[in-house]
């Protein structure tokens, strides 16, 4: 594996490769409709959705759609990243809280968002919050459970060394647990970071709070296919900048992580 | 030949320290019974067969591990956690600093916690790798360096601290000859500078010898304390006089005796 | 930091579940709020909506088909994750595409789906996939890059196999993670379970759920939602056992410093 | 107006404070052309209502939103009102919301089979799968009436729920036999060459009335000037809707993604004034009839 | 000083090896330029400083690291990774344990690989375990060791292999004097039966001089052969006599002040 680069040519950069494969997809994606593997009529070929997603994008409604999902999104995943983070953290830390906490964890991870639907709304009513409530609840526990298999994977001697010194619990967790749950805090992020995308556009979807979801929804009750299709596909494309981002980040917050530094060529 | 501490009372007292390991199916008696006790501002090696019980002992006398039976008093006070004033080199120094952080952090962070003022902090942590020949190296991860280097690291992080009491868990094995020199009397100085009372466990007799006022052989595990080596050497020392006693010649053979003896699984009659 | 005494342990195990129970019990005692019905209601409900019939007829084929979407899913994500994980280019090349769908959410891709794979079981164990595969495939990577480096090149200078390689070093030492990554997947897939009887289906507790929500058997729902609770709460029991098994080392060297008295 | 000062007091007589804000959650589909139509001709603005639109996916949102007081109106299908009602729910219909044609064969729902298919008619559908919206509701209920009136025994139906755009990638594939359809999906279908072999809204009732616009009774007591302020607006857009089909049709393109070349063809429901309260009687029998609920609600409690 | 290999013709050769680390900021010349052969057979040790490069080295002679400049032939083909028939102790030897296996497990897995017969891996393993006094720990996870225990594991690992050329990187650093000279007569012994070749590191000098046929001295970084240092001394060699003979003293005395030359910054006029 080693020896190979040296020498020979120099590998493409990432992000190329990233629109390679990207490309591909889109390739497939015309093609499958197009050989008649599927009926254009459910799934049409890639540029059918493309002219419908120009034709969106021409509008205000779809940006300030859009607006408003991301909104939504951030919103959820930020709380959602606070709560899972500190509570992971709090938990894992202390093996008394952890004894008490897992049944009811393992208790209320299941509930799927969907079944709290109609408590939301009874709630909230069929405004953003509402929404909120689901993207906040789904995503809290994807965060959750990362952070506490993270603090888990602390170092014995590291965190001996961090005892002997007396670091007190703050500065233990700060530069001690934090680091090494950092990388599985990272995965929580982009694992976070898609079902609150996922909730946030199925609770507009369902509730009708408003955002791309309940575009959506209007396209699917609409029988307009393409339009559908070409928001889907604004969304896949919010996941994949989402996840740009969380890997840039990662580069910059885990240089010292085995998985960059021997990466970095 | 057992010898009481030096000073009038004990700063350290271990007392019919015993340790179990009992993890799943194994159960490894690791420390039998040790007591011995140490005066403040002494300095005590500690050999021992490989897998004695040195780094096991260590640790329940930095309060990380919590015996099976007996007790390890510090100042009078119970040990039950790790004391304040403490410094430990562990065995494993790579993974007892943080990789994510730079050797300047990792020799900073204990002051840190310490509340040193900024200013004095920087002048020790500089101090510290000046002494330990890293000084060019600061600004680098740990993983950037050799194992020698990330040894003299941890070691650098312990004499910033100016603890009151020192643990350290073979601190040189990855350096080499030259630098080992260096760094015993470097230890020697810092001990007789700050009056610190050090706990040295070595595999090195010379050095056990060369360094401390005491030496405790260990026997094979379960350990038991073999005999206790008062080094009557002239306070004084330095590599080359030192070693070249017709005195330190004897004790040296006395202890790589005691050594032998211990991996040849004799114990003391009592 | 004191490990808890065991007995302790055992003691708390039930206190938070117990606590939360009697609030709930206590705030719903004389709700008249159509959809926060008693708790006393929906417990008496639960037997007669449960146990008579519906746990063979709905219970147990959901199940089934949970344990099959989880189980290809596990496969699926540790396959492709050790490979993604291994090889950079293949990962940066992927890595886009997987993100794209990973962000499509599950209304939108059960009919994308159901256009290849019909509407009976295999549809809704497909589902679960896609669903679960996620976290075990993100882990599995992350996992897999995170390797010791010194631990990787004993192995290359003993020279293992490809298969030696990834049986002894690459999946036991990406294990904890991937384990994280399982878990996750395991009530991902409970919820992707309840949602691919959202569509064309005629029997399961998700189908059940919906079909109480929709008919305003209100008390009823809420016993749906309490057994999706239990069916996590006894397959979390179950794949902590089996993690702690495959794991014992792991478990064993994290905590061996830390053991006291 | 964000300037107001003193606290927001109960607006007692509602015309001197400017238009009261209402919220109503609708199915963004056909049947609700004549409220979007309503707030565009200002039927609303004339009995002092400011309407706030919220188009949600069904009832699971918008039952819970009614009930807690989080939006006044809401939209729905009679027969989930029913069964609502029936289970203790405190709803009201306010006012009608779209009914069958009653034309056969030219309803804007039916029961659609694909060009080549043996199936002639209603009673063909015994032993068959047949895709409805949701189950337990009206669609399977009035599909029931149609075989029975056909003369076939709807107890041997397989009922599969599909969403109304899965419908026809279904009934494609071979995974269902029929398909219980509205617009604008059945214009499609009958474009690609489809066959309705059953109207089964004209089956179950002549003159049904499907779907209306409801509150809840909480609602209704402490305000009921404001429903009778929505209600008449309701009637003045829905009539409004009647005269001008090819406005109803406009709106479409306001609210849905629908396929303009396909507004013009598609078959619009009735937008009756009033709820024909046989037909609703009739959807209280068949509910029972076919075990949706177990005990009749009072029509009268039901409807204003 | 410098000597050719002993054997005709080399078996391992390595030629202006440069290797220049660079990750982000910082860029670091480890090595600048190193020129040795070792024969078929041949027993060499490395001394050096800490931080001199002997570890980079070592992983560029094992095909672990590639070298910014120069090459490693080994066998007469250019190495580009880890050769056939080599094992390797690290320096990092905690970490070369494999932590889900038992201390069996470590050091039969590699046998498994080179698809030896399951009883002839069983003695090998047995023996290998017994010769580094770990027979009764086999069952024992890595992490359930001390430290010089676990280094033992990775050492009996490397021999019960078998191999035809045998990198070992610090490998006693962690053990007990006894236990040490037990372990260098079993290098000893091994090279000796097998006819292996060895590239020895180490920082003890006299164990440089006891083990080696020749010692190679390094500077420090960035790197060259200071010296090479033919030890002429009996191939017979034995704890006792070896080293109180005056040449072995001579020898020693010599490498330590190449040492002590190569930590002031000594480098060869060429
Ligand atoms: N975490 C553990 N679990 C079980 N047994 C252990 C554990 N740690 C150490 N032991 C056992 O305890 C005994 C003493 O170990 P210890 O690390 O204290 O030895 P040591 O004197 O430091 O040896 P060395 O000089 O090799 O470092 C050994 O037999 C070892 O196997
Ligand atoms: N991964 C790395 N990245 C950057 N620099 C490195 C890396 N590994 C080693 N170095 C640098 O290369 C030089 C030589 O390191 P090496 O580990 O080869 O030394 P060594 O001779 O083995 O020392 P020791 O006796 O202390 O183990 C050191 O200055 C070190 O800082
Ligand atoms: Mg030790
Ligand atoms: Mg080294």
């Amino acid at each position: 594996m080693r020896g190979r680069d040296e020498g020979r040519r120099r590998p493409l950069p990432v992000w190329l490769l990233g629109l390679i494969g990207l490309a591909g997809f889109v390739a497939i994606l015309e093609l499958v409709p197009r050989a008649g593997l599927v009926d254009e009529r459910f799934l049409p070929p890639f540029s059918d959705m493309l002219s419908a997603l120009a034709a969106q994008a021409g509008t205000a409604e779809f940006w300030q759609a859009l607006l408003e999902t991301l909104r939504g999104w951030a919103i959820g995943l930020s709380v959602a990243m606070a709560a899972g983070v500190v509570l992971g953290i709090l938990i894992g830390g202390i093996p008394l809280l952890r004894a008490a906490m897992t049944s009811t964890i393992e208790f209320l991870r299941p509930i799927p968002s969907v079944a709290l639907i109609p408590l939301a709304v009874l709630l909230f009513g069929t405004d953003m919050r509402s929404t909120l409530l689901l993207v906040v609840y789904a995503a809290f526990w994807q965060v959750l459970v990362q952070v506490l298999y993270g603090v888990r994977d602390v170092d014995p001697v590291a965190r001996e060394t961090a005892r002997s010194y007396r670091f007190s619990p703050l500065t233990q967790v700060r530069t001690v647990i934090w680091p090494t749950a950092l990388p599985y805090v990272m995965t929580g992020f982009r694992l976070g970071a898609a079902v609150a995308l996922i909730l946030e556009i199925t609770g507009e979807l369902i509730i009708g709070s408003p955002g791309l979801g309940r575009q959506i929804a209007v396209a699917q009750t609409s029988g307009a296919v393409a339009s559908m299709y070409a928001l889907v596909i604004v969304v896949g494309l919010v996941g994949v900048v989402v996840n740009v981002i969380a890997r840039a980040g990662e580069r910059r917050s885990l240089r010292w992580h085995p998985s960059i530094r021997t990466e970095v060529p | 030949m057992t010898t009481t501490p030096i000073g009038a009372t004990a700063l350290l007292d271990v007392r019919d320290l015993r340790k179990v390991y009992s993890g799943g199916s194994r159960s490894v008696e690791a420390v039998r019974n040790l007591t011995f006790s140490i005066a403040p501002g002494e300095l005590v090696c500690i050999v021992g067969p490989s897998g004695a019980g040195k780094t096991t002992l260590l640790r329940c006398v930095a309060g990380l591990l919590n015996s099976t039976a007996g007790e390890v008093v510090l100042d009078g006070e119970k040990v039950t956690g790790p004391p304040r004033g403490m410094a430990v080199v562990f065995q494993e120094y790579g993974r007892s600093l943080f990789p994510w952080m730079t050797v300047r952090q990792n020799v900073e962070l204990p002051l840190k916690e310490k509340k040193v003022p900024k200013a004095e902090r920087r002048r020790l942590v500089e101090q510290a790798l000046e002494a330990v020949g890293l000084a060019d190296v600061h600004n680098a991860h740990p993983w950037q360096l050799s194992g020698g280097m990330q040894q003299r690291v941890a070691i650098a992080r312990a004499v910033a601290y100016e603890p009151h009491i020192l643990l350290m868990d073979e601190p040189f094995a990855a350096v080499d000859a030259q630098t080992r020199a260096d760094l015993e009397d470097l230890v020697r100085t810092l001990w007789r500078r700050l009056g610190v009372t050090v706990l040295f466990v070595t595999h090195d007799i010379d050095e056990s010898v060369y360094l401390g006022q005491r030496v405790i052989v260990l026997s094979n595990s379960p350990t038991v304390v073999l005999e206790e080596v008062a080094v009557d050497l002239p306070d004084d020392r330095d590599q080359l006089t030192t070693r070249s006693l017709p005195r330190f010649a004897e004790l040296r053979a006395h202890v790589y005796e005691l050594i032998q003896r211990a991996k040849r699984g004799d114990r003391p009659a009592g | 930091m004191r490990d808890p005494g065991r007995g302790l342990r055992i003691l708390l195990l039930p206190a938070l579940p117990v606590l939360l129970v009697a609030t709930w019990w206590l705030t719903t005692a004389d709700s008249t709020n159509f959809f926060w019905p008693p708790l006393e209601q929906i417990l008496r409900t639960f037997g007669e909506t449960w146990f008579t019939g519906r746990f063979t007829a709905d219970v147990l084929p959901s199940l089934a088909r949970l344990l099959v979407g989880y189980l290809v899913a596990v496969a699926l994500g540790v396959g492709l994750g050790t490979e993604i994980g291994s090889w950079r280019t293949l990962r940066a090349l992927v890595e886009p595409v997987l993100e794209f769908f990973r962000a499509i959410p599950a209304p939108v891709l059960v009919p994308i789906l159901m256009l290849f794979a019909g509407i009976g079981n295999e549809m809704k164990v497909l589902v679960i996939v896609s669903g679960c595969v996620w976290p075990v495939l993100l882990n599995t990577v992350e996992g897999v890059r995170a390797l010791d480096e010194v631990l990787r090149d004993t192995a290359r200078c003993y020279r293992l196999r490809p298969r030696s390689r990834l049986v002894h070093l690459v999946l036991r030492g990406a294990s904890p993670q991937i384990a994280a990554g399982a878990r996750q997947a395991l009530s991902i897939g409970i919820i992707l379970m309840v949602i691919s009887e959202m569509f064309a289906a005629s029997n399961g507790v998700g189908f059940t759920i919906i079909q109480f929500q929709r008919s305003f058997a209100i008390p009823q729902m809420w016993t749906g939602i309490i057994m999706l609770g239990l069916i996590g709460v006894v397959l979390s029991v179950i794949f902590r056992a089996v993690e702690s098994r495959a794991l014992s080392w792991y478990t064993g060297l994290r905590m061996s410093q830390r053991t006291k008295g | 107006g964000g300037g107001q000062a003193g606290p927001s007091g109960a607006p007692a007589a509602g015309a001197s404070s400017g238009p009261t804000s209402v919220k109503v959650s609708v199915i963004p589909i056909v049947d609700v052309a004549p409220i979007y139509l309503g707030v565009e001709q200002g039927f609303f603005e004339e009995e002092g209502l400011k309407l706030e639109l919220a188009p949600a996916q069904g009832g699971a949102a918008i039952v819970p939103a009614v009930v807690s007081g989080q939006v006044e109106f809401g939209f729905s299908n009679l027969t989930s009102l029913v069964i609502a009602r029936s289970k203790g729910l405190p709803l009201k219909v306010v006012a009608p919301g779209a009914g069958s044609t009653g034309e056969q064969g030219k309803d804007f729902g039916g029961v659609v089979v694909k060009a080549d298919s043996p199936l002639k008619s209603a009673a063909d559908l015994v032993g068959k799968r047949v895709a409805v919206n949701t189950l337990g509701n009206i669609n399977d209920t009035t599909v029931r009436a149609s075989i029975r009136a056909a003369g076939g025994d709807p107890k041997n139906v397989n009922f599969v729920e599909l969403a109304f755009p899965d419908m026809l990638a279904a009934l494609e594939a071979g995974n269902v036999d029929a398909v219980q359809i509205v617009e604008p999906f059945l214009a499609t279908a009958l474009k690609n060459g489809d066959r309705v072999i059953a109207s089964n809204y004209v089956d179950a009732a002549p003159g049904l009335t499907i779907a209306g616009y409801f509150t809840s009774e909480q609602t209704a007591t402490a305000k009921p000037d404001l429903v009778k302020r929505f209600t008449a607006a309701m009637q003045k857009s829905l009539k409004y809707a009647t005269d001008n089909p090819d406005a109803a049709r406009k709106v479409l393109l306001t609210y849905t993604k629908i396929d303009s070349a396909l507004t013009g063809s598609l078959t619009l429901p009735t937008f009756p004034a009033e709820i024909n309260t046989k037909s609703l009687e009739t959807l209280i029998q068949l509910a029972l009839q076919d075990g949706l609920i177990q005990t009749a609600p009072n029509v009268n409690e039901l409807l204003p």
